[in-house]
């Protein structure tokens, strides 16, 4: 497969009469995309802001973060089998519109979190700090069930993107990121003496709210399924996660799976990439076993000598990682995992929920007890209620000045377990 | 426990229903017991029989206390 | 086909149409010691005791699928409920239970259990099937 | 400005006497004794000791609750700017009463306490987590280094300085793990650990498994029929009462009661673990530690006797730290008792 992105560098977004891009500033027309998202019969209101790093703003609860891009040259508009017709994507001329997010806010329940702040300490612990984000807050019509509340937000996020991102049509792009990858083959012919490498991607795949797509499908639903890492790049993956703020893969990290671009970095040169297993996080206990069993076998069956494992959230997850960890190393197969911690307030608690001697090389991307102290924002986008929620954990976490005290957990990517962020964990 | 206990040359079996713990502390002599509210007993069998069982894993362990063993070894 | 497992909840929206239901009057942290003398007396831990994520642990309600006879006690099932209730104790050592959200925990932990229902169903049917 | 630093030192080091002034009650001496002395020199304008507490061995470990009280009110009058304690070497007594004034010094009063330690010092389990703990030599002949890197730890702490990491200054890790920004992204690392390995070039985990050492299986009994065997449980089970109160979970102490003469522990003994359900436990205490068919063997000589104490703590979510200090405690009165095997019980 061979895929470009092609990256147009925006230095600025306005609001303006009509949607379009002139150097580097990026013109969206609200109504163009208020009425593209009433569309849907379930949507209610919707209301568009932006939100500029720097900017005294906090955004809360955040649902979703998605890169707005548009397919010039290929075929894969939009998200297929989600917002457009299933095609095969991982191929074709992508133009994205960099340094850019549209950010989904929408309280499908009254505990989500996710915050994302613009300015000072806060926005020291999110990735979203340093976009320029355009912020679709999404209400839909009373009386929805939840499971259709979700997917109108979902899907509205997804189409706002797009609506976006045909801005991009016609620019010319700053950076053009090549990704070609032939059949394994093919590459381990051309290059025979690097160690193979798979990834293994996790996704919580448990029911409402902590939900993955591929191509359309509910990640609950499938065996561990090899995918091409250009798929994912292209828009094959997509997040309907609402809970675990800190630690969930929103859909622009998949579009910017940090871990398939740092392994393509070295294809060729030091690894052979042989390509992405993502594995569902079920619920049971059988279940667990089932795809930790598959996703070693599928390991196996490529004939990988190494694996990077990345976790999607905190709890029960941590079990599968340790099981597929358990089981490549067994098989005598180089394993590094990715995941974050829980080691309390003061970080001296056993920082896993469960534990095995074979998991001998992990990256910690964070404690997610870890506290931060907010200050008082001077314009929130999103709801009220939700910084309540966040600021109700405890006795104490909301100061006298307005400033509050919270957990990494409710701030969006802080530790994000694809090892998108920069934290890490140091013993002392 | 086990292990500091045996440092002082003093032979310790561990009767113990989570045996991969027991193995992970560095138990040497194991004898695996029947749940963990009753390590050593079975309230769901009728007393004879119980009394039975329970003799039979102690005795276990005093076998396991009177054998040599080179590493971990389940009795 | 006889339902194989009972529901361990503390959960008010569960109701007896979802299957066999072990009420416990008590905490989340009481839901995950009920599940554990079960485990400890032979009883299948079916779904894994706790959620995916730091926030589903601040939830007032918690349900757990285990199996309706006592079989076989497995090591795994109980270090599993033991590292669970662990976890629980430790993430939740400096928070409060988020009562003011009450209903909305209730909701997702019951569309939560149905889809740990759900998925249980699937595997049972692959077992029978194994057997014919 | 200069700081102030209060001293504790034992009834040796305190220069009062050895063994036999191992009771002495604790005393605040306003002048600096022993090595207080040598630490006050290193510290030079920076900070004075400003007096020496001086407490028996014994009588820490023995009377804690008084000893401790001392400590809080000693500490609060003299009001410190940070506590030094030891260096205790490898004596297991002072090592555990350094650990004890750090326990108190540092969650009752907030003062920042230093020590110093070897390696396998009991008191290190708990003292590594409440303060700083310097690695010492075994014996007092390491004093001079072990004061030295204790002062210019020292000077750092009362400073507010940023430690370096353990094994570059010479402390063993306090266990806290900080989250800290890397110039690498997560992935990043991966890959590149990723990479190490398959070069067989060193590299290092960010989130270490607990290891577990090993000991060699000790020789079996030669003839069971004149062994004396000793019962262990974890299963926390406890005379009616708890007279001792020992936790239901985490444990911080363990139990010895006389079981001389009792055939079984039923009817007088029950379970307070908090890691299982007690029902049946406390229907048959020997369902958890087997007393009665102990003593029933030993009635029919297949063994010699079974020793007149039974040991008992509770196992669930008790620290390694915690367990590896009652094992040693344990293990010392085994031995001493001259019990030849022991049988350990865990729920």
């Amino acid at each position: 497969m061979n895929l470009e992105l092609r990256k147009i560098e925006i230095k600025d977004v306005v609001f303006g009469e009509e949607t379009g891009l002139k150097e580097g500033v990026l013109t969206v027309c609200k109504q163009d995309i208020i009425d593209e998202l009433m569309e849907d019969v379930n949507v209610k209101s919707i209301k568009v802001d932006i939100a500029k790093p720097g900017e005294k703003t906090r955004i809360i609860p955040v649902k979703d973060v998605i890169q707005p891009r548009i397919k010039v040259e290929g075929k894969g508009n939009g998200f297929p089998g989600v917002t457009s017709e299933m095609v095969q994507l991982g191929s074709g001329k992508v133009n994205v519109l960099d340094g850019v997010a549209v950010v989904t806010i929408g309280d499908i329940v009254g505990f989500q979190e996710g915050v994302i702040d613009m300015w000072g300490e806060g926005a020291k612990w999110t990735p979203f700090s340093k976009t320029l984000n355009i912020v679709v807050d999404i209400e839909p019509v009373d009386g929805l069930d939840p499971h259709t509340h979700e997917a109108t937000v979902r899907v509205a996020g997804l189409k706002a993107a797009e609506l976006i991102g045909k801005a991009g049509k016609e620019a010319e792009a700053s950076i053009v990121d090549k990704y070609e990858m032939d059949d394994i083959f093919t590459e381990t012919g051309k290059y025979p003496d690097l160690p193979k490498v798979a990834y293994v991607e996790m996704l919580i795949s448990q029911g409402l709210l902590h939900d993955g797509y591929i191509y359309g499908v509910n990640s609950q639903k499938i065996l561990p399924t090899l995918i091409h890492p250009n798929e994912e790049l292209d828009g094959a993956v997509i997040s309907g996660n609402c809970v675990a703020a800190c630690d969930k893969i929103t859909t622009y990290q998949h579009q910017n799976n940090s871990a398939i671009l740092d392994l393509y970095k070295r294809h060729g040169k030091d690894i052979n990439f042989v390509g992405v297993i993502l594995t569902p996080e079920l619920t049971t206990l059988e279940g667990k076993f089932r795809t930790c069993d598959y996703t070693a076998k599928l390991c196996r069956t490529l004939g990988v000598d190494g694996v990077v494992v990345s976790e999607e959230g905190y709890g029960n997850p941590d079990s599968d990682l340790l099981m597929i960890c358990k089981r490549l190393e067994d098989s005598g197969i180089k394993t590094v995992l990715i995941t974050d911690e829980c080691s309390g307030w003061d970080g001296m608690s056993q920082p896993l929920a469960d534990t095995t001697p074979e998991a001998v090389a992990v990256v910690s991307t964070g404690n997610v007890s870890h506290v931060v102290e907010l200050e008082p924002a001077d314009k929130v986008i999103g709801s009220a209620e939700a910084i309540a929620t966040l600021a109700g954990g405890w006795e104490g976490c909301l100061q006298e000045d307005g400033s509050m005290v919270c957990e990494l957990n409710a701030v969006i990517g802080a530790t994000s377990e694809i090892g998108y962020h920069n934290l890490t964990v140091e013993l002392y | 426990m086990v292990k500091e206990i045996e440092r002082y040359g003093i032979p310790i079996v561990h009767m113990s229903t989570i045996t991969t713990i027991s193995e992970s502390v560095g138990a040497n002599r194991i004898v695996p017991t029947i749940a963990i509210p009753y390590p050593v007993g079975n309230p769901n069998l009728s007393k004879v029989v119980e009394e039975d069982l329970r003799e039979k894993l102690v005795r276990r362990a005093l076998t396991a206390l009177g054998t040599e063993v080179e590493e971990t070894t389940y009795f | 086909m006889e339902q194989d497992f009972v529901i361990v909840t503390n959960n008010p929206q569960v109701g007896k149409d979802l299957g066999k239901v072990e009420l416990v009057d008590g905490s989340f942290e009481d839901v995950l010691i009920k599940v554990r003398d079960l485990v400890h007396q032979g009883h299948q831990l079916i779904s894994h005791p706790i959620g995916a994520s730091m926030r589903m642990l601040f939830s007032p309600y918690r349900s757990v699928l285990v199996g309706a006879e006592r079989t076989q006690i497995k090591e795994v099932y109980s270090l599993t409920i033991e590292s669970g209730i662990d976890t629980f104790r430790r993430s939740t050592a400096n928070r409060n239970v988020d009562y003011v959200n009450a209903d909305d925990y209730a909701r997702i932990d019951l569309e939560l259990l149905k889809e740990a229902i759900k998925e249980h169903g699937i595997i049972q049917r692959e077992k029978i099937q194994e057997v014919q | 400005m200069s700081y102030k630093v209060l001293y504790y030192v034992n009834q040796f080091f305190g220069q009062v006497g050895g063994e036999d002034k191992a009771g002495m009650a604790p005393v605040m001496k306003d002048e600096k004794v022993g090595p207080a002395l040598g630490f006050d020199q290193l510290m030079g304008e920076e900070a004075e000791v400003v007096g020496t507490i001086i407490c028996g061995d014994n009588y820490f470990n023995e009377n804690n609750e008084e000893a401790v009280k001392f400590i809080i009110d000693a500490v609060s009058e003299k009001n410190p700017d940070l506590v030094v304690a030891g260096p205790a070497f490898n004596a297991g007594r002072y090592g555990m009463a350094c650990a004890g004034v750090a326990k108190v010094v540092a969650d009752e009063l907030n003062i920042p306490v230093i020590t110093g330690m070897y390696g396998e010092n009991p008191g290190l389990e708990i003292a590594r987590t409440k303060s700083l703990v310097v690695e010492t030599n075994d014996s007092a002949a390491g004093m001079k280094d072990a004061l030295a890197k204790m002062a210019d730890l020292a000077k750092k702490m009362l400073k507010g300085e940023k430690l370096g990491y353990p094994e570059d200054e010479g402390y063993f890790a306090q266990g806290k793990r900080l989250t800290v920004f890397s110039d690498k992204r997560g992935s990043e690392r991966a890959v590149e650990m990723l990479l190490a390995r398959f070069k067989g070039e060193e590299f290092k985990s960010e989130l270490p498994m607990p290891v577990f050492d090993r000991v060699a299986p000790a020789a079996a009994i030669k003839d069971l029929s004149k062994a004396k065997i000793a019962l262990v449980t974890t299963g926390g089970i406890v005379p009616n009462g708890n007279p001792d109160r020992i936790q239901s979970a985490s444990a911080q102490k363990w139990g010895k009661y006389n079981i001389a003469g009792k055939d079984s522990l039923e009817g007088e003994f029950y379970t307070i673990h908090g890691g299982y359900d007690p029902v049946y436990a406390n229907e048959l205490p020997d369902r958890v530690a087997p007393l009665d068919m102990l003593r029933k063997f030993q009635k029919e000589g297949l063994i010699g006797e079974v020793y007149e104490y039974f040991y008992t703590t509770t196992g669930t979510g008790t620290s390694v730290g915690n367990a590896i200090t009652f094992g040693k405690e344990i293990g010392k009165e085994l031995k001493e008792a001259g019990v030849d095997a022991a049988i350990l019980t865990s729920t």
